[in-house]
């Protein structure tokens, strides 16, 4: 053939949809894969991800389910470990607590305390984000807590091509796999490689690369950090942005090779600030490059009160990039913070 | 038998949630409410009908689709609609929206966005009647996809077990989001459950406000003295979608939609009262401008009320210590 | 009905379960086992007449009280023991205790000491094996206290809802640790619970290893033909207390005790097949002698394997990725 | 009177008789208090702490449950709000994931989501340890979970004296308060005061003074700090201890003062490493004391795995004392830490 060098074949899409197609390449291929959750049938999910999947594999492969999230979770550890691959849908990330028993004490421990008897393959998709209108039991980002506890893998894309490539590795992954689906990222589009694309869990990939510091940061904060850069570039520093991706396993080395490298860190985190996500990166980084870093590892994360319900309360609770800026402009321009 | 003041009375109310989920309706579509609607229409004659046969001293618990209940338990019209649009003055300054109060001056325990939440809340606030002696009798309102909760079946079985005077008023209006109730449970009427909690469930026309006024008021009795709890499974439909913007028909014939709006709660009420010699038309037009100019007058207030302010005070989430422990 | 063989296999499995019981018991006097042990005296037939009326493809998920589950499945007693026991040949290398295991390789779905926690995962398994048209059926073993879960009503309703192959084993042994049936619940059988989620619910005599037998050889035929499932409830009683060292007199009479004991489903097998000239007494003497003396080797080699390293390997907590995704 | 210093009286007695006296003081002195709890009553809560109650306030005010424990938690918050102060038992700490909704999502939050309209003065006790023939349902320390969680006040006593004066003060408190009672000092003794004796929620307290390395800790692990100390006295080194006492609001000014001054600061806890309090800890130390320390915050924690049954296993996992001390003496000794 003329061109041999292989271009990857791209479609410009949204998250919704780069998430469909990988669900449904995967439903195509493994006939083990199916889908629960509420509203996931007709409905087509809460945020139209498996929309037309019914019509397409059937009620027996897309379980529209009672609300009941703890049984969902729980039938889902249950039918995985009887051989299936249930990705199921929680509508929100406040819901998961309904769950946390079934999720935490059950699915993500029974490979460890059977001593590698059973496996657990599944995969819970939720959508987070704090915003206006969605009030307390609407809006929490509450990834910082599910960290805690051992033999989950956690998820968090931030591009369309990362949420199609890692919704394939969680499906295909023999362990649970809490997926989390930036409400704010659901409508953003990119490219996205065709056929069978996968982006390992556990993978950070540096997503802008500077010199003079490095944002620590995931899900729809990349997008507020790679905007703080920009205009930090104007202002001459130059800004590394580390995407995590995956929250657990943490890719330890990509952002500790950053930080050796820029020696000045900020984390920031949608969560809340007290001992979630920027509290496990701050203690991380600075336990291993104390003596490399010019300054303390900054957090930056949302206040620690429920997520209200009022647009300026929200605006004020979480981080935006004004505040990223001038925390940038403080560490880097020396006086107690360098 | 109801007196025909009383009727009159609840009819008027039953014009009120409804012109109240009109004018959230409104708002929603000029974005000047935050988050989402989910309207009550349809359903009015439950909450008209349980928050009658209430004293004022009974206490209530509410879901998402709660500001029927609200409203018709005492609520303060400028204040829940401020909270639904976010303003400082709202029943929660703006931090909870209207699935997110609470205000035990006028026996409102709270509703929460998480379905079936406050089932217990509303289970343990009779617990608390109990133990004290005190003649309070609660309502839980839920859904019927609320009945699936695991926590609402632990509550429940409490309640028989302890005889608390809780009464579960199931709105069933047969979907739960998009979910029609043949797909979400095996049971033809969720009244008996009932049963496995060793109480009584009973499933009535929910659209018929005299007889929810009725069974609410035998089952208070019932609860006041002693003789715990009671199911009250009540037959109804919404008209709208389940949020603003859900024209909800995707899940459900226009049929279905249009057969339910014959049985209409009002007109049901308005039509025998007419026909009793009671009211007359322009009588009943005349309630009905009122209320829904009242509610126009007020909603202007409260539009016009002022946002919080953009700031986060950490010291929000805890009441304060009390200065003495006398 | 039931052949002799099968009968007398049955009876000789119902002893092996309470050798087991009492080899744990000495194990805990001796500080042999690690953490508590949860005797399953007095409920033999249950476990035996359940796994007996299964086919091997068949699945169970079981609770804290469940070694006589294992054992009537199938589960090798060496691995078991050293389980108990913490040593690295455990069935989950002294990860789990006896509360933590699982082995698909003899159809042990797992257990977990999360009162109530296996039966969604039953109820999952079931859903596969529906998925998959398969014709496994599974069962889900639990306490009565544990029918008060509210995963446990959250999973009976996708049960009913999807007419699932699930039997729903509730032994009730009218305890919860410490708390009676009458304390814990204001129905007086917890099998009327099946009608709250479009099943049947059955109670009966749980001592009675032919009667448990039988009725899941129905549930399990009616399960696999794809009618749904059923939920029996096992009366049945706990001869020793909750845990090791619980003499479990504070709270039941010792004539309630006592009573039961009399009601000894072993005995009661035992005595039918000698009244029907199938046994002789010598002949059960033998029989259990030699049960009796094979633990007691099998434990004497248990108790002598190691413990595992004092060493943590933080990828256990992850199975490994698949080679090839096929 | 001769005497007119008040040398306040105390008695020596377990952790439990503590509770218990702070308990049964506090229901004879308020009706509105009362017991909740599987096996509460005639059983005396699975450890002893309630015994005798249900003889002494009769079973309307101690109350056996069913195993419920998210309607537990949620008749609590009802009752709560509703006028009473419930003092609620959950066997052990893996429990509470069950109650996470009703805990974190409802108790929690009333308060702030209701415009401070609504109060839920509740206590939740439950006891926690990692321990050999726990295993994984019976022995987590999760507590790093619920300091994430805004809204919830956290107690962890290492003391009788703290545990009878935080029970007080938590009960009397418009809050929930979630009471984390340790499992290894259950049986320890010591004095506790007589009387009305409370401790505030949300003050730490130095528990050993040192100067040269601060040991920031809670729980049964200040037992094991001490000894770790001891140790290290011997070797020259002076080390303070700071027991939190409170998980939530954790005290910073005492912290922070504490490793001002030793410029060392290593953080120890039961619960597993990675996001929980440990990494909280660190975080907020190198945040606010960066240039004035002399390495870097050095976290002990428990290895992130679920708690296994077998003793050497969780003797593997769980923080021991020849730990700590490696740990200080490498902090100490200078190289790439100091
Ligand atoms: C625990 C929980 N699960 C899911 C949701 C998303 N959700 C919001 S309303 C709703 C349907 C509720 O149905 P029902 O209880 O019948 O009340 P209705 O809306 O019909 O009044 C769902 C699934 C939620 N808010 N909480
Ligand atoms: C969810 C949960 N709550 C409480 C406990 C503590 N606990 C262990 S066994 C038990 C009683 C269980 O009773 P039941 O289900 O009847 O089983 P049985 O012990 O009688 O066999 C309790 C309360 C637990 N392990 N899990
Ligand atoms: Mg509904
Ligand atoms: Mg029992």
């Amino acid at each position: 053939m003329a061109n041999a060098v292989s271009v990857p074949a791209t479609k410009e899409m949204r998250m919704q949809e780069a998430l469909r197609e990988a669900l449904r390449s995967e439903m195509a291929r493994d006939e083990r894969v199916f889908v629960m959750g509420e509203d996931v049938g007709l409905f087509g999910g809460a945020y139209g991800v498996t929309k037309g999947f019914v019509q397409e594999f059937g009620e027996q492969r897309v379980l529209d389910t009672p609300i009941s999230e703890s049984a969902i979770v729980g039938l889902a550890v249950g039918s995985a470990i009887n051989g299936m691959r249930p990705v199921v849908e929680i509508q929100f990330a406040d819901l998961l607590p309904l769950a946390m028993d079934q999720l935490a004490s059950h699915g993500a421990r029974y490979h460890y305390m059977t001593g590698g008897r059973v496996n657990v393959p599944m995969v819970i998709r939720t959508k987070f984000a704090t915003r206006a209108g969605g009030g307390p039991s609407h809006s929490s980002c509450n990834h910082g807590a599910f960290i805690h506890f051992p033999g989950l893998k956690i998820a968090m894309p931030t591009t369309p091509a990362d949420a199609k490539g890692m919704m394939l590795s969680a499906i295909r992954d023999p362990n649970p796999v809490l997926f989390f689906e930036s409400h704010y990222l659901y409508g953003v589009r990119g490219p996205v490689p065709d056929g069978d694309y996968t982006v390992p869990i556990g993978k950070a990939v540096v997503r802008r690369p500077g010199k003079d510091l490095t944002i620590v940061t995931c899900g729809g904060m990349v997008l507020k950090a790679d905007a703080a850069a920009e205009q930090l570039q104007a202002k001459g520093i130059d800004i590394e942005i580390v995407d995590l991706r995956s929250l657990a396993p943490l890719d330890k080395e990509t952002i500790l090779t950053s930080v050796a490298k820029t020696k000045r860190a900020l984390v920031l985190d949608e969560g809340p600030l007290i001992g979630g996500l920027s509290a496990e990166l701050a203690a991380l980084i600075q336990e291993n490059l104390f003596s490399d870093l010019k300054g303390p590892v900054v957090r930056i994360a949302a206040q620690p009160i429920p997520p209200p319900h009022s647009p300026p309360l929200v605006d004020a609770m979480i981080p935006d990039v004004d505040q990223v800026v001038d925390a940038v402009m403080r560490m880097a321009e020396g006086g107690k913070l360098s | 038998m109801l007196d025909t003041a009383k009727r009159k009375a609840m009819l008027r109310q039953m014009v009120l949630l409804r012109a109240f989920e009109e004018k959230l309706e409104e708002l929603y579509q000029r974005k000047a409410m935050f988050g989402s609607t989910h309207s009550y229409r349809g359903q009015e004659a439950i909450a008209v009908g349980v928050c009658s046969a209430l004293q004022s001293s009974d206490l209530i618990a509410s879901y998402h689709r709660g500001t029927g209940h609200l409203i018709a338990k005492g609520a303060d019209l400028y204040t829940l609609l401020c909270e639904c649009m976010g303003r400082a003055e709202g029943y929660s300054k703006g931090r909870g929206g209207k699935m997110h109060m609470g205000d035990m001056a006028f026996g409102f325990i709270g509703n929460t966005g998480t379905v079936g939440g406050t089932v217990p809340t509303a289970t343990g606030a009779a617990l608390s009647a109990k133990v004290r002696g005190s003649k309070e009798v609660v309502i839980s309102f839920f859904g019927d996809g609320a009945a699936n909760q695991g926590v609402v079946h632990e509550a429940m079985n409490m309640a028989g077990l302890w005889k608390l005077p809780v009464i579960y008023v199931c709105e069933n209006n047969q979907y739960a989001m998009t979910v029609s109730l043949e797909k979400s449970t095996a049971v033809k009427q969720y009244s008996v459950r009932g049963a496995a909690y060793g109480f009584e469930g009973k499933t009535i026309d929910g659209n018929d406000v005299e007889a929810v006024y009725e069974e609410t008021a035998r089952a208070a009795a019932k609860g006041r003295s002693g003789d715990g709890p009671t199911f009250l499974e009540c037959m109804t439909y919404r008209w709208d979608g389940h949020f603003g913007g859900d024209p909800g028909t995707a899940y459900r014939t226009k049929e279905e939609i249009e057969s339910w709006k014959q049985k209409c709660p009002i007109k049901r009420l308005k039509e025998k009262l007419i026909a009793e010699g009671h009211l007359s038309e322009s009588e009943f037009q005349k309630t009905s401008d009122e209320v829904y100019a009242d509610l126009a007058a007020i909603a202007e207030r409260a539009e016009a009320a002022p946002l919080p302010k953009k700031e986060v005070d950490l010291t929000s989430i805890y009441a304060p210590l009390e200065v003495s422990h006398g």
